[in-house]
């Protein structure tokens, strides 16, 4: 059911990027598509009752220890991928705003309807 | 809210208050980001979160006095240099790998050169350099992104919209 | 002599770290940034060809897969690679010139490497997820050089092109993680293994379903090409040729037949599928290029139309390799591996002489200062190279014997009929025929006609912009070579029909090595 | 698991404000909303490195947003859409909400390990709770924990992760970053052509 939701999430975010006619807006979902297929990969890496996975003394101590962390850690490889998710959709939103903010200055507007020059 | 549009309508900086609070707090993020870099492979964060911290600690500066105060500082041909060298410091780490580990991004220095004890803040081989160069990176092209925006806002004057029919 | 793979990568990558630091040299520092550049790109060239017919798995800081990333260079990807650094060693020569009207320029050949890197990289990977990396950056990189310009439509070119962009990179990286979730896997080659043990399932084909939407917007294919018409046309002349000529292929095409054959293997609904989208495209792409006015929003409607053709040949290999199943004769695998032969000779014919023609609009563009098709005439005389290297691109296009088009034009009806699909063979007819049309119509409109009064000192394009176009003029005359002489077609196609033709075996030949 | 409801339900009625609202101000202190509510799971969700990150960069990307929408004069959003179109892009996404629905539908680990003994297939998803390498033996994941340490000698195993076994991925984030950035000024920048006169 969470992972349900959180397709609702990246639905919405799809419905404001296809539907709205406003470049933030558009932006804005986006934005929101991102935060949703970010929250799916780390929810498919959690373990009930995990931890983090980051070693520290105690799971040194004894080779009992460890085992118990092996056993219940979270998978660490969903992480590395949405910190490199994160990463990439900084990079474009920061993009996508400089061009929104030229496209204003041109135009004076961020409706998209109002900015036609090209004819599909 | 209302006193960053102040700020971003072309009023330098804030109050005194905010002023003196933020020359304070800046240090401390700018601290706190270094630490995030160089302990990222022993605690939560690294290169990415620390140098996003480090940007925002001038980003907090810029905000607080300024733009022209923080261009003394850090001038932006400076901050694009910075870039430039943290991307080339990452992938001459890449080459190294190649060079004297045999492949591409070979942890050569934890596997040959200086194996450190885990748990340690040397350890890890080139975990920690990736961290640091990566940390630079991050922070000089954020600062580089937020200036270049805060410079475009600057110059446009909001009363005359070009219109696209013209 | 074996060149080590990341450094088909690493070598545009640091040179585009290091080209920001030209910009604030003034003059001598662009040229060193041009020059640099430009040995970058034709280095790329030289290990592109130094690398043909070899099969290679590299695993990246010595962790053997599943553990790291492995870069993976097959028939496929070294014909790609070869497309890549051909079609950009030209542009990057023509740009040296043209780009002298820009501001900027060395921010400029930073993008155009690091679009470079990133389609290098995208070939190369053996990663899913690293595919999804790669194929951002050159993504990014490509927004920004179509909105370089700053003018009113590249912005908004640029923007449209980003969201789209966006919207499709989002679904391959959704993809991406139903994969992740169901398999546990990220390496192409396990996830493969995987499929072929356990079948697939609701999420598996729902990832399929996101990968086609992804590359297909990445690709323009027709239902999802509304950004190419105005992008396409909007960038810069080099810019377009590289987006036109291979950026669309390899972000899309390539990226699509990867995963499709090799990855998840193709069934037969996907074979209709890949059919329908390339018929479409071609058709439709076509059609709306005829009604064009703008020299290069026909060029561009133009390339959707021709993209259709290279995944209706890919298709229609998929389709007679998947209905024949596990029981596949040999006949019938000569016509799959017909069918792609011309699908793939047609994208690497594309890639040249469509990167052609958009660099000798960009040069009539420059002369005259206008891209209205009604405005120009009479240019044979003034500017006679770009005519005949721009004449030389249009036969090619169209068709006409001697020329590359033709031959891989053949080679998809004779697949056609062959397997008796006889209605896809006369779309395939009718489409040149249309082609055919819109090619004279460019022809008539701008090199011949009266000369307008405002374009009596139209001047001929300058050395460097010459070399570049002349040089693929030459390569468009010399393509039919490729399938003509055996001893090439054996080294440099066949290997990479048989990747496609091998479907799944891809993993058990990574696996084992 | 509450906890995790709560948050999710959080994050989509912000996110439908954000979508929904006419101040655009607004909508982008929703889409904060969102990040932080993105945050406060990850930490929940046992991943602190991301907690972290998604943090800080919610921030640097709430102030390049607000910097867009800021001293516009069109902070507000008027005129109406189609009414038409949007009936049925909402029809169109609900259809495929649907499907999303049934195929992210998922079963206890024992169920699928119980299924894939008979026969080697895919079934769904493992239930919320539970990670893929438990139903998957062959993924690398957990390589990574139980040896990750020995082999890059990095105690936290998502710095491993990023910056050993899979640094490549890491070099094209870097770049991708550096392409952003470079594109960025690029299409910031005050001037944009020349007279090919001057240079000549």
């Amino acid at each position: 059911m969470l992972y349900a939701l959180c397709f609702l999430l990246f639905m919405i975010g799809l419905y404001c990027a296809v539907v709205k006619k406003n470049m933030v807006k558009i932006v804005i979902g986006i934005m929101v598509m991102e935060y949703a297929v970010n929250l799916f990969l780390i929810m498919l890496g959690y373990r009930a009752g995990g931890e983090a996975p980051i070693i520290d003394k105690g799971h040194l101590e004894s080779a009992n220890e460890f085992a118990k962390f092996v056993s219940s850690s979270v998978d660490p490889l969903p992480q590395a991928l949405v910190l490199t998710a994160i990463v990439i959709s900084l990079g474009s939103l920061a993009l996508m705003i400089s061009i929104c903010i030229r496209t204003y200055e041109k135009y004076g507007t961020f409706d998209i309807t109002e900015i036609r020059r090209l004819k599909g | 809210m209302a006193e960053k549009e102040k700020n971003s309508n072309g009023v330098k900086g804030m109050t005194v208050i905010v002023k003196t609070i933020s020359s304070w707090v800046k240090v401390l993020i700018f601290l706190f980001g270094i630490y995030i870099i160089l302990f990222g492979h022993l605690t939560p964060g690294g290169g990415f979160a620390g140098g996003v911290i480090v940007a925002g600690s001038y980003v907090l500066l810029m905000l607080a006095f300024g733009r022209e105060f923080v261009e003394e500082n850090l001038s932006l041909p400076v901050a694009s240099r910075l870039d430039c060298l943290g991307a080339f410091l990452f992938a001459l780490i890449a080459i190294l790998g190649l060079a004297l580990g045999g492949s591409f991004f070979v942890n050569f220095l934890y596997q040959k050169y200086l194996p450190g004890e885990a748990l340690n803040l040397i350890s890890a081989g080139t975990i920690p350099l990736s961290n640091i160069a990566i940390g630079l990176k991050v922070a000089a092209s954020l600062f580089l992104v937020i200036f270049t925006l805060s410079i475009c806002c600057k110059d446009f004057k909001p009363g005359t919209p070009v219109n696209g029919k013209e | 002599m074996s060149i080590p793979l990341p450094v088909f990568i690493a070598v545009p990558l640091v040179t585009a770290f290091l080209l920001p630091v030209f910009s604030g040299l003034g003059r001598k520092g662009k040229a060193v940034a041009t020059v640099l550049a430009n040995l970058v790109t034709v280095s790329l060239l030289v290990m592109a060809v130094a690398s043909i017919g070899q099969f290679r798995v590299y695993e990246v800081g010595k962790w053997p897969i599943p553990l790291g990333i492995n870069l993976v260079l097959d028939g496929l990807s070294s014909l790609l690679l070869l497309a890549i650094s051909v079609v950009s060693a030209a542009a990057m020569l023509f740009s040296a010139r043209y780009m002298e009207q820009y501001t900027a320029k060395a921010k400029f050949l930073c993008l155009f490497l690091l679009m470079v890197a990133g389609m290098n990289g995208v070939v190369l990977s053996g990663d899913i997820f690293n595919l999804f990396v790669f194929l951002e950056i050159a993504s990014l990189a490509s927004y920004a050089l179509v909105g370089f310009g700053c003018e009113h439509e590249e912005l908004e070119a640029s923007f449209k092109y980003m969201v789209l962009g966006s919207i499709g990179s989002i679904f391959i990286l959704f993809a991406v993680a139903l994969v992740y979730g169901n398999t546990g896997s990220l390496n192409m080659a396990y996830i493969s293994k995987a499929i072929q043990s356990s079948g697939l399932n609701a999420g598996l084909s729902f990832a399929m379903a996101l990968f086609v939407v992804g590359f297909g917007l990445k690709a323009a294919l027709v239902p999802f090409h509304a950004w190419l018409p105005d992008a396409h046309p909007s960038a810069p002349a080099p810019i377009s040729a590289m987006l036109s000529g291979i950026l669309i292929k390899t972000l899309g095409i390539y990226a699509l037949a990867r995963v499709v054959f090799n990855v998840f293997g193709v069934s037969v609904s996907m074979g209709w599928l890949l059919v329908a989208l390339g018929l479409l495209s071609m058709v439709a792409g076509a059609f709306l290029a005829i009604g064009q006015g703008d020299f290069k929003r026909l060029l561009a409607y133009s390339s959707i139309s021709q993209i259709g053709y290279v995944v209706l040949g890919i298709g229609l290999g998929g389709l007679i390799i998947a209905r024949a199943g596990n029981s596949i004769t040999a006949k019938e695998l000569a016509w799959a591996s017909l069918a792609i032969l011309g699908g793939l000779f047609h994208l690497v014919n594309h890639a040249v002489y469509k990167s052609l023609l958009f660099l000798t609009s960009g040069s009539v563009q420059m002369s005259t200062g206008t891209r209205q098709l009604k405005q120009m005439g009479g240019l044979a005389e003034k500017l006679p190279f770009t005519r005949a290297t721009c004449t030389v691109a249009s036969a090619s296009i169209v068709g006409i014997p001697p020329f590359s088009g033709f031959w891989s034009k053949l080679i998809l009806v004779i697949a056609a009929i062959q397997a008796h699909f006889y209605w896809v063979a006369a779309i395939i007819v009718f489409v040149s025929l249309c082609t055919l049309i819109m090619y004279l119509k460019v022809q008539r409109y701008v090199f011949l006609g009266e000369l307008p009064e405002n374009l009596q000192q139209s001047k001929e394009a300058k050395n460097s912009m010459l070399v570049a176009m002349i040089f693929l003029a030459c390569l468009c005359v010399l393509m039919g070579l490729l399938v003509l002489v055996p001893s090439l077609r054996s080294h440099i196609l066949n290997p990479a029909v048989k990747v496609l033709t091998d479907g799944l075996e891809y993993s058990t030949k990574i696996i084992n090595m | 698991m509450a906890i995790f409801y709560t948050l999710l339900l959080f994050m989509i009625i912000a996110a439908i404000i954000a979508v929904e609202t006419k101040n655009l101000l607004s909508a982008v202190i929703c889409v904060g909303a969102i990040g932080f509510g993105g945050s406060l799971m990850f930490l929940f969700l046992r991943a602190p490195d991301i907690a972290i990150t998604q943090i800080v960069v919610e921030v640097l990307g709430l102030i390049i947003l607000i910097r867009a929408t800021i001293s516009r004069d069109l902070t507000f959003i008027t005129g109406d859409r189609e009414f038409f179109g949007t009936v049925v892009s909402v029809v169109i996404i609900f259809v495929i909400f649907l499907a999303g629905v049934k195929i992210l539908e998922t079963k206890p680990v024992e169920e699928i390990q119980e299924i894939r003994k008979s026969q080697p297939q895919f079934v769904t998803l493992p239930d919320f709770g539970t990670a893929i390498f438990d139903v998957a033996p062959e993924a690398a994941s957990q390589t990574y924990i139980s040896q990750g340490l020995e082999k890059t000698g990095a105690a936290n195993l998502v710095a491993s992760v990023i910056l050993d076994f899979r640094a490549y991925d890491t070099l094209g984030e870097a770049t991708v970053l550096f392409t952003a950035i470079i594109g960025a000024t690029v299409i910031l920048r005050r001037k944009s052509r020349k007279l090919l006169e001057d240079a000549d």
